[in-house]
């Protein structure tokens, strides 16, 4: 009962939202709306029982959109209305589409039932004898790294990707470490509101710490290399963000940041080829090992850190390219 | 046991509407980023009441990680406020 | 015994955001707002945390909800005030005290 | 629970549909990153969904539970959540660059900008 | 250490695709831009030299399968290889390996910011993630190498030299993520109906379950979402820009990759995954494809008469020729996939031809208005002809490779017993040769418009040699077609009756 309350309430909350960002037209109150969006995704996500994907887009949503959008608007873009519908000949496309779809969703089975298709084929194997197999109580974390491990690695590769696209739309790409003359020109006062420092200075161990226990905890709660990553990058940027993007530079410098994009992904990438040259396929952790599940235990261990190592390194360097963007 | 935690969660909800109400309609944009904070708080509860109500508060590590990780978005728009101090009649 | 503890803290907890809620959406200007939002939202999360406080069953458990409560009550009023001096240096004042809740301060 | 049936599937519709008119109709390219977020959440919803069996649980093996959610569409999620963000930070590097050579970001003022092309005088 | 060498040769598959993934990574960590290029053609080299190895694997055993992390086949992920893909491994890994070695030609500034190395990281996981998409028999691995090639290639367009490069690039990234996220909305369809996601696998289980409107809704997004990663015509509104302002040596590698591995996504979902007998007995998509097909080849050659550009006409060129290639994919017989492969491998060929020759003309003249064109074929001779000879294939002349392709449609059509579509198939060959006309007119008749420049610097070898390997190619499988139709027959033939 309390699972069905949630579930309407939430996609209520979900629809406003979606409604009002269709509406707005200011920068500013788009991005503070998809904000509240992700968040309500991300409730809704736990309603689910999707608590790995609730971790990831809450981990996504409140730590790295907030800082790449805000460094991309501008108050000059404010419009003078604040509000618009849509143009009539996009909403009637729109509903045509939906109309289309509307029939396509009477044959899907009903919410929660346990005869779906879905839950027939693959996902009896995965919850039955992925404890034996792997060794892992979090399914989601086995099924990710083992299973689908190959998927992961190219996850990886898209966010490698990304932080490269970053790194070459860099407008002028000096790459020599922070020189201390340099000072950030925009280095907001909040150095200066004591309020801030005091706080935020002593969170940053902390968020640090749960970066580290996510980055383990993986396999047996929710967690892993993502989510590490991400709050690994949010925490370092916070000290960006409180002091300056040049100051951070200083201890974090943009050589070490691209290094720690590349490696990461070439530690996934060689761990798969480890198990080349042991005999078996790419990517099979048993070998790695003396028996299977130690294996891959070894072989989940080695991947998350090569995820978390690229995630967090990519969020960092997305954050010093948006910084050196704009000033 | 139940029925109190179905009435907490669904006031919560109702707190969120008002909150996004707040949001949408907010004259300054001051209202909007105080309406993201009071709802990102909301939600944080409504997180941790659900976990205890369906019986599994191990997973409170996401309530937890929105605690942590809140900060950083009004960290960054205070940030962008600060470097584009217009007036804020938009 | 703790449940009912737990159950009256845990509704009044709720009322009290549900109060913060209206606040925020009646208040006619901004600096009201802020009050009612952060500190009756702070005082409104810590007593639901405490009522999962003392339902929680093991240690671990009432250790994550501590530390959720804690967060909560050093952060929200931190940004609440980051938001405050935000506002002011933007030039945000009261200068039509008791007006109507849409002209409160510059819209 | 026959009640919430396919509402879960008509709200991501609706999401779908909200998404696909502000990537078509709006102007502003930061409202089109943040439309094409909405239209891909609306994709997350339906897979998650799929996966949801009525009380069961988180999928992480517990000697308490015996119904558990379905863990596939969930690692496929991490990726499209992964693949969005990726999609969203290189399209906010691209609008930082337009704005930087246009001095805009609303497309109608970019268009009306002639082509520029190099002249040889012949 | 012998003992690995021949034990990599069952690894081929999966080293198709990780040999430029982990090699990416070296090319930013170094530092050095003529290092980054030099892995860059040392990998294509490696590639091409995989695909050869593969396809002499393919000659004994029609399909090798490969498990990924060890788990069989519906549970993990599984690479296929039967002859279908490597006829594709080989069209894009030949013109990656000239467009690589054309690349080390540009030194240009044309490049933006190719100055750093990040720029060849960026190339390399363009066609890592096209092998991929082509190896792979995982349908959610498909989706996951898209994003990585897509991703890849909104940056190597945004490196153009105009400012419009960027928007371009933005407005190809929108299009291509909302494709992307219809063929992700279209996995997770089938998924909920079958609880599968190996492609063989999933077929299997269509087939008995029988089709129902989530099937058709998930057909018909997918082919949306492909459609905007072809460029079929109703879709393709972001090619003729994201061609035009690229860099040159990024329009020679997607010309002759990007839309050809999509449209191998396109027939290997619609014959192996929906299976032949929904897609075509129960569904009109024969119909829906060729209509699109006939639209595109009818109207689009107009628009590229009216073209200012010379790139963005070639461009649209390549918009109607992909409809020929849809068409044959729409007949959904044998006979229609052979003239489909046929002729997108000698599109492939050509265009990445015709660009490079572009691309030649641009760095010595500085522009590419087709205004400016006058008297250019007795400055450049040898781009000139080369133009002249791919766009005499575009139209399909008796003896060009064009006409091979364009042969073998027409009787794929008279057999299906549509022989009235052999009339729009002329017509858009007659529409083409309007506009090839029209350059050829300029290019030798008009008089020159422009200073003659600097003493027209002699052809470097990076430039002359990919033009001379893909005309040589060109002309070859033009004169005696045995090879390439046989080859394409062959791979049908695996399509349609698998393990036969």
């Amino acid at each position: 009962m309390i699972n069905v309350v949630a579930d309407v309430g939430l996609l209520c909350l979900l629809l406003t939202v979606a409604l009002a960002i269709v509406c707005t037209r200011s920068p500013l109150s788009l991005v503070l709306l998809s904000g509240i969006y992700s968040i309500a995704l991300c409730t809704l996500f736990v309603i689910l029982d999707a608590v790995d994907v609730a971790f990831t887009e809450a981990a996504v949503g409140a730590g790295i959109s907030a800082i790449l959008f805000f460094a991309v608007i501008r108050p000059e873009d404010e419009p003078v209305t604040a509000f618009s519908w849509p143009s009539s000949r996009a909403i009637l496309l729109g509903l045509g589409v939906g109309v289309l779809l509307l029939a396509g969703t009477l044959d899907m089975p009903m919410y929660g039932d346990h005869l779906a298709p879905a839950h027939q084929h693959l996902a009896l194997r995965f919850l039955g004898q992925s404890f034996e197999e792997i060794g892992i109580p979090n399914v989601v974390t086995s099924v990710l790294a083992s299973y689908r491990g190959y998927d992961t690695l190219g996850e990886v590769v898209v966010i490698f990707t990304a932080g490269v696209a970053v790194l070459i739309l860099q407008p002028d790409n000096k790459k020599g470490p922070a020189k201390p003359g340099d000072r950030d020109r925009f280095a907001p006062e909040l150095m200066g509101n004591p309020v801030l420092k005091t706080v935020l200075l002593r969170m940053i161990p902390l968020v640090v710490l749960f970066g580290l226990y996510v980055q383990f905890h993986g396999d047996y709660g929710p967690g892993g290399g993502f989510q590490a990553g991400v709050i690994l990058g949010a925490g370092v940027i916070t000290y960006g963000l409180l002091s300056s993007a040049t100051r951070l530079k200083r201890i974090i410098s943009d050589k070490w940041v691209t290094l720690g994009m590349a490696l990461g992904v070439l530690v996934y990438g060689l761990v798969g080829v480890a198990g080349l040259f042991l005999g078996a396929n790419f990517l099979d952790y048993s070998v790695l090992g003396p028996t299977q599940t130690a294996g891959q235990h070894l072989g989940i261990l080695l991947i998350e850190l090569g995820v978390g190592l690229t995630v967090s390194c990519t969020m960092v360097s997305l954050y010093y390219c948006f910084k050196q963007g704009e000033s | 046991m139940e029925t109190v935690y179905l009435i907490v969660l669904g006031l919560l909800l109702i707190a969120g509407l008002l909150s996004i109400w707040r949001a949408g309609i907010g004259p300054t944009r001051f209202d909007r980023i105080l309406a993201v904070n009071t709802f990102t708080s909301k939600s944080i509860l409504f997180i941790s009441v659900y976990l205890f109500a369906t019986g599994h508060p191990e997973y409170l590590d996401i309530a937890l990680l929105y605690a942590l990780v809140n900060y950083v978005t009004s960290l960054a728009l205070v940030n962008y406020l600060n470097r584009n101090p217009v007036s804020a009649n938009d | 015994m703790t449940e009912i503890l737990g159950s009256l803290l845990l509704l009044l907890g709720v009322l009290t955001v549900l109060v913060g809620g209206v606040g925020l959406f009646r208040f006619p200007d901004f600096f009201c707002r802020l009050h009612s939002a952060s500190i009756v939202d702070t005082l409104g999360a810590g007593l639901v945390l405490l009522g999962m406080l003392v339902l929680s069953g093991s240690v671990v458990i009432a250790f994550k909800v501590a530390m959720i409560g804690a967060l909560i009550f050093f952060l929200s009023p931190m940004t609440a005030h980051a938001l405050a001096r935000a506002a002011l240096r933007s030039g945000m004042h009261r200068d039509k005290p008791g007006s109507g809740p849409s002209t409160g301060g510059m819209k | 629970m026959s009640f919430p049936g396919l509402l879960n599937y008509w709200v991501a519709l609706i999401l779908l549909v909200c998404g696909l008119i502000i990537v078509m109709d709006s102007r502003n390219l930061v409202k089109k990153l943040v439309g094409l977020g909405i239209f891909q959440s609306a994709v997350f919803l339906v897979f998650i969904t799929l996966g949801k069996k009525s009380d069961g649980s988180a999928p992480i093996l517990d000697a308490s539970v015996s119904v558990y959610s379905n863990p596939l569409p969930h690692v496929l999620i991490l990726t499209a959540i992964v693949v969005g963000v990726a999609t969203t930070a290189v399209g906010l590097a691209l609008v930082a660059r337009i704005r930087r050579a246009y001095g805009t970001i609303d497309e109608d003022e970019i268009d009306d900008r002639p082509e520029v092309e190099p002249e040889i005088v012949p | 250490m012998d003992s690995l060498i021949p034990a990599l040769e069952n690894h081929l598959p999966i080293l198709q695709v990780i040999v430029p993934l982990l090699i990416a990574p070296f090319c930013m960590i170094l530092g050095s831009r003529r290092l980054a290029r030099g892995i860059m053609v040392l990998t294509a080299g490696i590639m091409l030299a995989i695909t050869l190895g593969l396809a002499s694997l393919t000659l004994q055993q029609p399909v090798i399968t490969y498990d990924l992390g060890g788990w069989a086949a519906p549970w993990g992920i599984e690479y296929r290889v039967d002859m279908l893909t490597v006829f594709i491994l080989f069209t894009i890994n030949l013109v990656h390996m000239l467009a690589s070695v054309f690349c080390l030609g540009r030194q240009d500034g044309n490049l933006g910011t190719a100055a750093r190395p990040a720029f060849y990281t960026a190339w390399l996981l363009c066609i890592a993630g096209l092998n991929g998409m082509v190896v792979t028999n995982d349908a959610f691995n498909v989706f996951v190498f898209l994003e990585i090639s897509s991703l890849a290639t909104y940056t190597l367009i945004s490196c153009g030299r105009e400012p419009l490069a960027l928007l371009s690039a933005f407005r190809y990234l929108v299009a291509g993520a909302v494709g992307a996220t219809f063929i992700l909305l279209s996995i997770g369809l089938l998924y909920m109906q079958t609880g599968t996601l190996n492609i063989s696998d999933l077929s299997r289980v269509i087939a008995e379950r029988g089709s129902d409107r989530t099937i058709i809704l998930a057909l018909a997004f997918f082919i949306i979402g492909v459609g905007v990663k072809c460029a079929v015509f109703p879709l393709h509104d972001w090619l003729p820009n994201a061609y035009r302002f690229a860099p040159d040596s990024v329009t020679v590698l997607l010309s002759g990759t990007a839309t050809k591995v999509a449209l191998y996504v396109l027939i290997r979902f619609l014959h192996d995954l929906f299976g032949a007998d929904f897609g075509f007995a129960e569904m009109p998509l024969d119909m829906v494809l060729v209509v699109t097909a006939i639209f595109g080849l009818l109207l689009v050659p107009f628009i590229a008469l009216r073209e200012s550009n010379l790139k963005r006409m070639f461009a649209w060129s390549s918009v109607a020729q992909v409809s020929y290639i849809v068409m044959g994919i729409g007949l959904g017989t044998r006979l229609g996939i052979e003239a489909a492969l046929l002729h997108l491998f000698n599109h492939a060929i050509v265009k990445t031809a015709i660009f490079m020759a572009v691309g030649i003309i641009i760095a010595r003249t500085g522009t590419a208005r087709i205004r400016h064109l006058g008297g250019m074929a007795h400055r450049h001779r040898f781009a000139s002809c080369i133009m002249l000879f791919g766009g005499l294939s575009l139209i399909g002349l008796p003896g060009t490779v064009g006409f091979v392709s364009k042969w073998v449609l027409v009787t794929a059509v008279v057999d299906k017993g549509w022989w009235w579509l052999a009339i729009p198939i002329l017509a858009g060959s007659l529409a083409s040769a309007a506009y090839v006309w029209r350059i050829v007119e300029i290019m030798w008749t008009k008089p020159a418009v422009l200073k003659p420049e600097a003493p027209a610097a002699r052809l470097h070898w990076v430039e002359w040699l990919p033009l001379s390997v893909l005309a040589g190619l060109a002309l070859w499988f033009g004169l005696n077609a045995s090879l390439i139709t046989g080859l394409a027959s062959s791979a049908a033939l695996g399509l349609l009756n698998p393990g036969g």
